[in-house]
């Protein structure tokens, strides 16, 4: 009877208001806490997202791999593995906390995530609210070890390791670090002013780019260059390299969206479609000068991917189809001009990664939209050209900073202890002379 | 006895080993080798652009065979190889002092 | 007739293929073979610890030249193949009875 | 009114309070079995993860035997992954979780995957389903059965390896992974820490690879003759694709998204990375950075972190990866010098690796990182560390003898070898027909 009467109670308005209120309250209480947390599918994606990136990393030394000769092989696959065992380190002791650590002066981040220190599995909602910090920081490490990895296709054949591996940590510290801060870290100053780079395109492709022209006039030609006939030794290496890459890309550009969901499907889609474009569009080129080429083909893709890169959470898929054929076209007279010019910026590293990623960076700021993405900005073609400016600006910025911070590096470490092998063991490969190992029995 | 040394195409090793079958030849060694003669190098393509290679692929195929056979081995030989542009091969014939067949010890003719 | 047979060490080729060129002498064979002299082995590393090769990837090349052709082949690669440590390769020279060039079907000294 | 309201409202808010708690026990009643999508999406791509390290293992061997035994060498892991995946599903895994039988091994309650189906299994993982959980521990059954095969290449007979693989998985693996990891398990019960198979998977596999190296005896020409690896390149694709791999392993060991997955992954990472640097440095200082060294540091790091993934900071990761590659660079060296033909230093790097990783938990386990976990020695629980001894002895003594019998007699049964000329020509033509390259 009791309860009867009481459920009738209930059903009054009166009551129920009040129940409403109570329960508004408690939920309130509950969302509170689920600020702060750990979506599970989130999780599982930047988990995924992680190991896809660390792929990426070896693969850009089969890619590399594949187009030097046969006594450079294993020399040239080893830079990306050291690095990606060096700067694992390095992000944990001390790079993610300069890059992504409370903000000093727009510039660097400060030393209190020394170590990781504080950086556990809560969420920490400045950059991801719903995945554990730790999630987010080995995301954000994979993405600085391959960004020194990619600089190392400028100086195969004939950089000394040990230089290598003072030039890789010495560069992730003094060029990616800060970069990352200005662009991604809470109070960077290129952030502040709206500059907008989804998953690295002046972050990665601009400053590994750029980086790679300064060190390779640093360290000079190799041996023979434009005399003898340098052949790639393994042209299936470097597809399955390139394979790898695009692959592994989807990590890259869909989980820089840092959850799963609709910005991730898009980066996906746009990512694969770029990559496309740009794969067919390198193949027409290649045809229309001679044959359509396999190597020329898995670059284009890689190219594709590249100039998507910074795009992939604004843009359309067909904005993407256009990004990535335009890329190719860009990269493809690039790589010609750079040896018209005579520079053995051996692999193309400004070519490919430094044009675009600058492709990328601009064309961010011509076909973003809110439409896609929110949270980032309208591009040129949605009415607001001043995009544009800012992308040009952050870009430019990025140029010269890591055209001028890697030439005094390199210079540095030339002066010191030596860029460059003996002409000896350049001759003999660097598989033997720098590892005592040869690649093939 | 001569030794026949020949270099040949890769795509004819199958026809000219028939061939020589046929004219009672046996033996061989095969070789994968890189030549240049009048048909110079080749142009490849490199990512953008391309680059020119000094050597071609060729086959050098060895055999020892007694001198009655030096002729035919040759007509053979030209026979299934000759297409009549540069880069078709050499033939070299040089003189042998003596053969051992290494599971018997017989030398000579009769270990050829 | 003569057969020029030189094993250098394989980061010399080029050099030795410009210095033939210049004196006139454009035909070759290359091949990658194993050599073993003087020079003995070199120990390479295994994960741990190393293991030994007791034979050195080289090159052989070989070119059939008409006599006179002999010492200025053997001047060009010895001038750019020479360092003076022991590896360095030798050079080897045999006769040669017959040519025929199979495009063709020439023999003897325009077959070269 | 003043007097009555209140009271009303303390009746009504405890209606409604009750009418909530009645509410959410229901949501409770209902989540008990419920699958979280979240959960299930990261462990099948652990599981797929996994399973590409199977092969990997096939690459990154195949790349270091000489050119004759690369397609044996690739075809050892490949036919144990299908091998032990029949295996698996018809007894296997009830022998490894099904129910206990007093603390040594499953019963055949599940048999075929009887009573194994969507729904969780909360005793092992209560938000994604059993399947899930079976297939992932599937994988983990067949990657050990491969490692073992570094041990023997280039000269067993195909038929008995695969009678040695089946018989193996079931009388060493099987009870193993019970004992630490089936509930009732008896190592389990001890309180062993065993996050993602240092002891179930490392530890037996590389013991029982000496066993098996033991019986079947050194390669002809070992010492002598060189054994020059025939792809570096083979087997650094290998080594990045067990790399990329093992996030799954040890990620998906928390059977979960979240915190403890992400802790993993962290850890994993870095261990791995801490061994190649200090694997590149020892062979630095004894003669040049080697690039097959720093493959196989990786490695023995990723092997060394696994017991440890899931209770350990990363900080720790970077000591226990850099000590695992020390030891193991000296065992491996110890190995040589002792003219024993384990032939790809399985022991060294698992047996070696995984043993000090497992220890290495008893020291640096800490339930601020896992509160399900333990405290280890650092963090004033001495009682770990003894219990990780006990259990990786046991593990130590119960796989090389059961391997050694079991190699022993299959040898003198089908015979484990090879014929004399067999070996010469290599497996790939002498066993398969077949050859790698052309």
């Amino acid at each position: 009877m009791d309860i009867i009467k009481s459920i009738r109670n209930i059903i009054r308005f009166k009551h129920f208001f009040l129940a409403a209120i109570l329960l508004a309250v408690l939920t309130d209480a509950a969302y509170a806490a689920e600020t702060s947390k750990i979506d599970t599918g989130d999780t599982a994606w930047m988990l995924i997202s992680s190991a896809l990136v660390m792929l990426m990393i070896p693969a850009v030394g089969l890619f590399y791999g594949g187009m030097v000769r046969k006594k450079n092989a294993l020399s040239t696959i080893m830079f990306s593995f050291i690095i990606l065992a060096l700067i694992s380190v390095q992000w944990v002791l001390f790079g993610y906390t300069l890059a992504f650590g409370h903000d000093v002066g727009g510039v660097i981040g400060n030393l209190d995530w020394l170590g990781l220190n504080g950086v556990g599995q809560a969420p920490n909602a400045d950059y991801a609210a719903t995945i554990p910090a730790l999630a987010f920081m080995a995301f954000q490490g994979m993405f600085a070890i391959i960004t020194v990895a990619l600089i190392t296709g400028a100086f195969v054949e004939r950089i000394k390791f040990s230089a290598f591996m003072v030039f890789a940590l010495l560069w992730a510290t003094l060029v990616y670090d800060p970069i990352a801060h200005w662009v991604w870290g809470t109070g960077g100053w290129l952030r502040g002013m709206g500059a907008l780079d989804f998953a690295g395109g002046t972050v990665v492709h601009v400053s590994s780019g750029i980086s790679a022209l300064a060190i390779a006039f640093v360290i000079g030609a190799r041996k023979g260059f434009g005399k003898q006939p340098m052949e790639p030794h393994n042209i299936p290496m470097s597809v399955l390299g390139a394979i790898l890459l695009w692959f592994g890309w989807f990590g890259f550009n869909a989980g820089s969206a840092v959850a799963s969901g609709g910005l991730a499907a898009s980066a996906f889609v746009v990512t694969n479609t770029a990559a496309g474009a740009a794969a067919l569009t390198w193949t027409l080129l290649s045809w229309y000068h001679k044959r359509p080429s396999v190597l020329g083909t898995a670059t284009g893709a890689v190219v594709g991917l590249v100039a998507i890169t910074p795009a992939s959470g604004f843009v359309t898929p067909l904005a993407a189809i256009a990004i990535g054929a335009i890329a190719a076209v860009l990269s493809y007279y690039a790589m010609l001009f750079r040896m018209k010019r005579n520079v053995d910026e051996s692999l193309d590293v400004w070519a490919c990664h430094g044009i675009g990623g600058t492709w990328g960076a601009i064309a961010t700021g011509i076909f973003a939209t809110t439409l896609v993405n929110p949270a980032g900005a309208n591009g040129l073609l949605y009415g607001n050209p001043a995009q544009l400016v800012i992308q040009i600006a952050a870009v430019g910025v990025t140029w010269i900073y890591a055209f001028v911070v890697t030439f005094i590096l390199a210079k540095v470490i030339d002066a010191t202890i030596g860029l460059r092998v003996g002409d000896d063991e350049e001759a003999v490969g660097l598989d033997i002379s720098q590892h005592a190992e040869k690649a093939y029995a | 006895m001569k030794k026949i040394e020949a270099i040949i195409r890769p795509e004819n090793l199958d026809g000219i080993r028939i061939a020589l079958q046929e004219k009672g030849i046996i033996g061989m060694t095969v070789s994968e080798v890189q030549g240049r003669g009048r048909q110079k190098g080749v142009c490849l393509q490199w990512r953008a652009g391309e680059y020119c290679i000094e050597f071609l692929e060729k086959l050098k195929l060895d055999m020892i065979v007694d001198d009655k056979d030096v002729e035919p081995a040759i007509a053979a030989i030209t026979q299934v190889a000759k297409t009549g542009r540069n880069g078709d091969g050499k033939i070299f014939i040089y003189p042998v002092e003596d053969v051992v067949r290494v599971s018997t010890g017989e030398r000579g003719k009769e270990a050829i | 007739m003569k057969k020029i047979e030189a094993i250098i060490r394989p980061e010399a080729l080029d050099a030795v293929r410009e210095a033939l060129e210049e004196k006139g002498i454009v035909g070759m064979t290359v091949t990658e073979v194993q050599g073993r002299g003087r020079q003995k082995g070199v120990c390479l590393q295994w994960r741990a610890g190393e293991y030994c090769v007791e034979f050195l990837p080289k090159i052989r090349i070989d070119m059939i030249v008409d006599d006179g052709f002999v010492e200025p082949a053997i001047e060009a690669i010895i001038s750019v193949a020479k360092t003076g440590k022991s590896g360095d390769g030798k050079i080897f020279i045999y006769p040669v009875e017959e040519v025929v060039r199979i495009s063709t079907g020439e023999r003897g000294e325009q077959a070269i | 009114m003043g007097l009555k309201i209140p009271k009303m409202r303390f009746k009504h808010i405890f209606l409604a309070v009750i009418l909530l708690a009645v509410l959410t026990n229901g949501a409770f009643a209902a989540e008990e079995p419920k699958i979280d999508t979240g959960d299930t999406a990261w462990v099948l791509i652990s599981t797929a993860l996994v399973m590409l390290m199977i092969p990997a293992v096939g690459l990154f061997y195949g790349g270091m035997v000489r050119k004759k035994n690369a397609l044996s060498t690739i075809m050892f892991s490949f036919a144990i992954l299908a091998l032990i995946s029949v295996q698996w599903v018809l007894f296997g895994y009830s022998l490894a979780f099904g129910h206990d039988v007093a603390g040594v091994i499953g019963n055949l309650d599940w048999i075929g995957l009887n009573g194994v189906g969507q729904a969780p299994n909360a005793d092992y993982a209560a938000t994604i389903p059993s399947m899930a959980f079976m297939m992932f521990q599937a994988m983990f059954a067949v990657i050990t059965v491969v490692l073992i095969t570094g041990a023997f290449v280039e000269r067993i007979k195909f038929s008995a390896f695969l009678v040695f693989s089946f018989l193996w998985a079931t009388l060493v693996y099987d009870p193993v992974a019970h004992w630490v990891w089936g509930a009732g398990g008896w190592l389990r019960n001890m309180g062993t820490l065993d996050f993602a198979g240092g002891i179930v998977v490392h530890v037996s596999a590389g013991v029982s690879a000496v066993a098996i190296a033991l019986v079947i005896g050194a390669r002809k020409g070992f010492g002598k003759h060189t054994m020059e690896p025939h792809s570096i390149p083979l087997t650094v694709i290998g080594a990045m694709l067990l790399w990329f791999g093992w996030f799954g392993f040890n990620g998906g060991s928390a059977v979960a998204s979240g915190g403890l997955a992400v802790n993993a992954f962290v850890v994993t990472n870095t261990g791995g990375a801490a061994a190649a640097l200090t694997w590149m440095l020892l062979s630095w200082y004894h003669k040049k950075p080697s690039v097959l060294g720093t493959a196989t540091g990786g490695i023995v790091g990723l092997a060394a972190v696994t017991p440890a993934s899931g209770f350990v900071t990363p900080l720790a990761a970077i000591v226990i990866g850099s000590v695992a590659a020390v030891i193991s660079y000296y065992a491996m060296l110890f190995r040589m010098k002792r003219n024993i033909d384990e032939s790809l230093d399985v022991w060294a790097c698992h047996g070696i690796g995984g043993a000090w990783g497992a220890i290495a938990t008893g020291i640096f386990a800490t339930t601020l990182v896992n509160p399900a976990g333990a405290n280890g020695l650092l963090y004033g629980n001495s009682g770990l560390l003894v219990t990780q001894i006990i259990a990786v002895a046991v593990t130590w003594i119960y796989a090389f003898a059961v391997t050694f019998i079991l190699a022993k007699v299959i040898d003198v049964t089908i015979g484990l070898r090879v014929g004399e000329e067999e070996e010469a020509v290599g497996l790939d033509v002498s066993q398969h027909a077949e050859k790698a390259y052309s």
